[in-house]
């Protein structure tokens, strides 16, 4: 069964409040040397049948991220 | 009595709370700033509701580095009363006091709405003036109230009579339909083993004044009172 | 390196040949490239209002309670009594909604919050007033998702930080595919002598910043919103901003504080055209220059050039002119609150915008001429059309009367239209009970909200049907204001004043001009003839999508008090036996019904006509009765006529009610005419029942024609006589669930 | 500068609307195959110097996951 995951993260452009807050957040826990910090959204995709590419990569674009504000990336796991 | 009502930035149901709290004769609330390291002088705490530090990478989480959450954590161990209402119930089970999670609606949506709720135990300061199986009118507003917790610390709540709350109808019948957020076992509000500390999902302080259509909210705070 | 000023470039900033001529004689040389920036925002339609100035100066803004008018400051302010004010506006934010719902929405309603705040007001509530294209079936897909994205951008932001979104209207047609409409209006409450100025007073003052650090987001918005939405939009799709309601949170509660120390000297949000238009404008109020330093701004992305800071739209960001000697106070109150800041300036005397490099300075402009010298231009208006026609009997010539489960299915058919169905599937995601003030949920003609720092009640409603407009720019403009003042009575309210959200298409096309004329003047009549001023309002122009303009709307906002908590009422029946009057005239016009619309799909006819006199006496008359405590529910007719608006009473409640109704009329009036005409100024009361005579005596007494209907039944039904051959029944339990659900099933189905 | 991404899934037992709803999107938009669908976070850390592999992984486990609901992964890149 194939497994695809992806990766849908603000651009580097775009304000990301949870990303600033996480490195706060983490530099208090004590952790050293943490610069900076992006949140976003990791999708895991298990398919019945090896996905058609050009569909998928369309569905990440069009569905799963908004390219006004955000990158993909498509990783297809054996 | 004297009650802390914790201001972390980005609270926002803190003043609705000292509204609330000083109709009720005896009792004085007062907003205890999130910078304080101490919780000296107060009789109980309320958490209130809100976005503390705007809640991002989870609710709730952020305010276990805030000094004043040290001071309530020992509040707590000593026995003293702490109400965690709504983003205040996420802080409890982020910081450790209560069991537990809150995530994600069911639906996926923010839900602001009256629920029924069901008394399930009146043996609890937040809890003893009112009875057993009572129905409360009480509204909910919030996206991250779907309590989830393992099979294992549900028997546990079970056992120890720590569920207080369930999301019921109004005759205190419980269904999926009666459970707007999908917690488990219709959970809306739990206590710790040792019965001080308190959370809930639903807005007691918003049911205190005839004018917005419910008073169910004050048995919570006549409980502490008594 | 910064590009050479070519006409290529000129053009690319928006500007025409003679406004760049006027820029080069303003500067008596040719400007640079950031210099071009800065004046094409502040000359943007958006900030200047080149091309609808001369209209809006027809409003009436003048009123005994007026303390700050119109156009003098972010929001106008009106006094409510024992020292209180409210300062209120709306604002839209169409243009990054349609790219970007989720967060252009969400921007759009932090932005009015900080109009609201910077008039040293605490907002207490918000409202929105929104229109999607057709969100039902596969082609309505692209619709759902833009009107998904936008209720939850508005439900994140605000409930984030706390300000109840109490109301707000919802409409769905298609002239508004790919071109939503997203008007956000935000209340504050303030003491009088708490309000605060924009003007940068005070020679040597120093000048802060702080908020959010400025990023490349949202470059030059305020132009982008002042063009037509096209393919090349996409490309512009970084200007859309993230917000952030947590920061902007912290903003409020600081700059609250900081008002009240006594600190500031003046204070300007940054919203459309951010670090440009708060310093030009408050050193235009003012009558001062302000200079400030480009390197000593805060940011959150390295190698910013002054062209991209000074453009900048990043939101939660505030310009604050502080009196000289208390920074460390101000910077204290900054410090508490996490926020970053900085000295970025300071007040002078020579009335120009200068920015510096660091040492170098790369912007001199008077800003007397930026922010209050654009240029002004009288667009060409087509001329009227003649209007449409009026006479039901000619508008339904080719339909026959319905027989009666044609009439049973018209009523379920717009119940179930989603402009008219319950639009609980989007409140429910607001919180609307926060600052425990919502004395009335919302679903009712107007929301009510309790403000208990003042001791006062308000309510607050927005309003436009947009199909009258669209069929008669003027008159439907009249209706709006005419339908706000009459959904406030109908909550117990007097109204106070008016805000206004102008949504037009391009107005460089002659006939979408026309209309913005039309309905500009029906809105200021109406004003006038109801004593309400204008406070303020928004203007948005260039709403098209490939397939044309949107259809007019001029969106009202209306804000009334309540003098008793008494005197609370809303639109559901209440009470079995109660008995059920009709204020105003059974009515019989069917233009630009939404009969028409969602049962024959035709936007056809004149809009109803409206009688100012009529309407004020039927709003008095109700008012009377409600003051002496004898309605129990008040309901106006809109949309769907007297049947829509009597199954809405039934439904209401949290378990539905039913009603018995004759309406036995003289005339040989069709059946559908009777129950769905649109015909102004009518409401529906229910009074307890040993009331009755009573009211029917006052009524007479108003000089208002009026009728009683029938009863409230505790029967799950709704009984309509209109002959002895035209009796109905519906099951309000099958209707409550249609209209209750049907936005629910087509967004989650 | 090391980089590190931290997944953070929801853990199976735990329901996961997003991911059904996802899914649900997927199918709908005409992609072939999908099968079940997760979604949690990715957490793409910029460091400074390299960090503390114990005390990221604590980091980790305790704040950028919560272990009642969540599941974690790390991954260095060079
Ligand atoms: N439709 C309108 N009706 C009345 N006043 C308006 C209207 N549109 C804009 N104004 C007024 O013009 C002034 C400038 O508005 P605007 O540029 O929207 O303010 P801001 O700088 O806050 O965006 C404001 O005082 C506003 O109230
Ligand atoms: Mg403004």
């Amino acid at each position: 069964m194939p497994k695809v995951i992806v990766t849908v993260m603000p651009k580097p452009s775009v304000l990301d409040p949870q990303g600033v807050a996480t490195a706060k957040l983490m530099k208090q826990s004590g952790l050293a040397g943490v610069g900076r910090v992006r949140v976003g959204k990791s999708i895991e995709i298990e398919f019945e049948s090896t996905p058609d590419a050009a569909k998928l990569e369309g569905v990440a674009r069009d569905l799963l991220s908004n390219p006004v504000i955000e990158d993909f990336r498509i990783e297809t796991l054996p | 009595m004297k009650v802390g009502v914790v201001r972390f930035p980005g609270s926002n149901c803190d003043q609705d709370c000292v509204v609330a709290l000083s109709q009720f004769p005896g009792m004085s609330a007062e907003i205890l700033w999130h910078k304080e390291d101490t919780v000296a002088g107060f009789d109980a705490i309320i958490l209130p509701g809100g976005f503390s530090y705007g809640d991002y990478l989870r609710c709730g989480v952020s305010a276990r580095f805030s000094p004043v959450m040290g001071a309530v954590k020992d509040f707590a161990a000593a026995g003293g009363p702490v109400l965690g209402v709504c983003n205040g119930f996420q802080i409890l089970c982020e910081s450790g006091l209560l069991p537990g999670a809150l995530v994600r609606n069911r639906d996926l949506r923010f839900i602001c709405e009256h629920t029924h709720l069901r008394v399930e135990r009146t043996d609890t300061p937040f809890t003893r003036a009112a009875s057993s199986g009572q129905i409360l009118r009480i509204p909910i507003a919030h996206g991250e109230g779907c309590y989830f917790a393992d099979n294992d610390t549900l028997r546990d709540l079970r056992e120890h009579g720590q569920v207080l709350l369930r999301y019921s109808d109004e005759r205190g019948y419980l269904s999926q339909e009666t459970n707007p957020n999908g917690s488990r076992d219709n959970i809306a509000g739990i206590c710790n083993r040792e019965r001080n500390v308190f959370g809930l999902m639903p807005h007691p302080e918003r049911a205190c004044d005839p004018l917005l259509g419910s008073t169910d909210g004050r048995v919570i705070f006549q409980s502490l009172l008594s | 390196m910064t590009p050479e000023v070519t006409p290529e470039i000129v053009a690319k900033h928006g500007l025409s040949p003679e406004e760049y001529a006027r820029i080069e004689s303003i500067l008596g040389r040719a400007p640079n490239f950031t210099e071009l920036g800065v004046f094409s925002v502040m000359w943007s339609e958006h900030c200047s209002y080149k091309n609808s100035r001369p209209e809006l100066r027809k409003f009436p803004t003048e009123g005994t309670r007026v303390l700050v008018k119109a156009g003098e400051e972010n929001a106008g302010v009106i006094d409510i009594g024992d020292g209180w004010a409210v300062a209120f506006k709306i604002e839209s934010h169409n243009h990054p909604s349609a790219v970007e719902p989720f967060q252009g929405a969400a921007t759009g309603v932090g932005g009015i919050i900080r109009d609201i705040f910077t008039m040293g007001a605490r907002p207490v509530f918000s409202m929105n007033s929104l229109r999607f294209g057709d969100i039902r079936g596969e082609e309505g897909a692209a619709n759902r998702r833009l009107f998904a994205g936008v209720v939850a951008g508005i439900a994140h932001y605000g409930n984030c930080i706390g300000i109840p979104t109490i109301g707000g209207e919802v409409y769905f047609d298609d002239s508004y595919a790919g071109n939503p409409l997203v008007n956000a209006f935000c209340l504050g409450i303030l003491r009088h002598e708490q309000i605060a100025r924009g003007a940068a007073t005070g020679v040597g003052n120093p000048v802060f910043y702080v908020g959010a650090e400025t990023g490349r987001d949202g470059l030059a918005g305020a132009a982008f919103a002042s063009r037509d939405l096209t393919e090349e939009s996409k490309e512009d799709r970084p200007a859309v901003q993230v917000g952030d309601p947590f920061r902007e949170k912290l903003l409020l509660e600081a700059c609250l504080e900081l008002l009240a120390s006594g600190c500031v000297a003046g204070i300007q949000d940054m919203g459309a055209a951010g670090l440009t238009c708060s310093t030009c404008e408050t050193a235009s109020r003012g009558g001062t220059g302000v200079e400030i330093d480009t390197e000593k701004v805060p940011k959150r992305e390295t190698g910013m050039t002054p062209y991209e800071i000074l453009l900048s739209e990043s939101q939660e960001r505030m310009l604050v002119i502080v009196k000289k000697g208390q920074e460390g106070q101000v910077k204290e109150i900054f410090e508490k609150w996490d926020l970053p800041y900085s000295e970025v300036g300071v007040v002078n005397d020579d009335g120009l915008m200068r920015v510096k490099e660091g040492g170098r300075v790369v912007v001199e402009i008077p800003a007397r001429a930026l922010a209050d010298e654009a240029p002004v231009y009288v667009r060409e208006a087509a001329p009227k059309p003649p209007p449409h026609p009026s006479d039901s009997k000619k508008l339904l010539a080719d339909i026959p009367e319905p027989d009666a489960a044609g009439i049973h299915s018209a009523l379920e058919t717009l119940l179930k239209f989603p402009s008219i169905a319950s639009k609980r599937w989007v409140w429910r995601q607001y919180d609307h009970m926060v600052r425990l003030g919502a004395a009335v949920l919302p679903g009712s003609d107007a929301a009510v909200f309790i403000v208990r720092e003042a001791n006062k009640i308000l309510a607050a409603t927005t309003d436009c049907n947009a199909l009258y407009c669209r069929q008669d720019p003027r008159e439907g403009a009249r209706i709006a204001v005419a339908e706000a003042a009459r959904n406030l009575a109908c909550s117990g309210a007097v109204p106070l004043a008016v805000t206004d959200n102008l949504n037009f298409g391009n107005p460089y096309r002659p006939e979408n001009f026309l209309q913005l004329r039309e309905a500009v003047e029906g809105l200021a009549e109406a004003c006038r003839q109801l004593g309400v001023p204008v406070t303020g309002g928004n203007v948005s122009l260039y709403n098209e999508s490939p397939s044309g303009a949107i259809d007019p709307t001029p969106t009202v906002g209306m804000v009334g008090l309540i003098e008793d908590a008494a005197h609370i009422t809303t639109q559901a029946f209440q009470n079995p036996g109660d008995v059920i009057f009709l204020l105003g005239s059974p009515g019989s016009e069917i233009g630009a019904s939404h009969y028409l619309l969602a049962v024959h799909e035709r936007k056809a006819g004149a809009p109803p006509a409206l009688d100012f006199s009529r309407e004020m006496a039927v709003h008095e008359a109700l008012r009377t009765l409600i003051r002496k405590g004898m309605v129990r529910s008040a309901h106006d007719c809109s949309e769907g006529g007297l049947a829509v608006a009597l199954a809405e009473s039934c439904l209401a409640g949290p378990a539905p009610l039913g009603a018995t109704i004759s309406l036995l009329p003289d005339t040989t009036e069709r059946t559908d005419v009777m129950l769905f005409n649109e015909s102004q100024s009518r409401v529906i009361i229910s009074v307890p029942e040993d009331h009755a005579d009573k009211v029917s005596e006052l009524l007479s007494e108003c000089g208002i024609p009026w009728t009683r209907l029938g009863t409230v039944t505790d029967q799950p039904s709704l009984n309509i006589r209109l002959r002895k051959d035209a009796e109905y029944s519906w099951n309000t339990e099958h209707l409550q669930h249609l209209w209750n659900n049907t936005i629910e099933e087509i967004m989650e189905g």
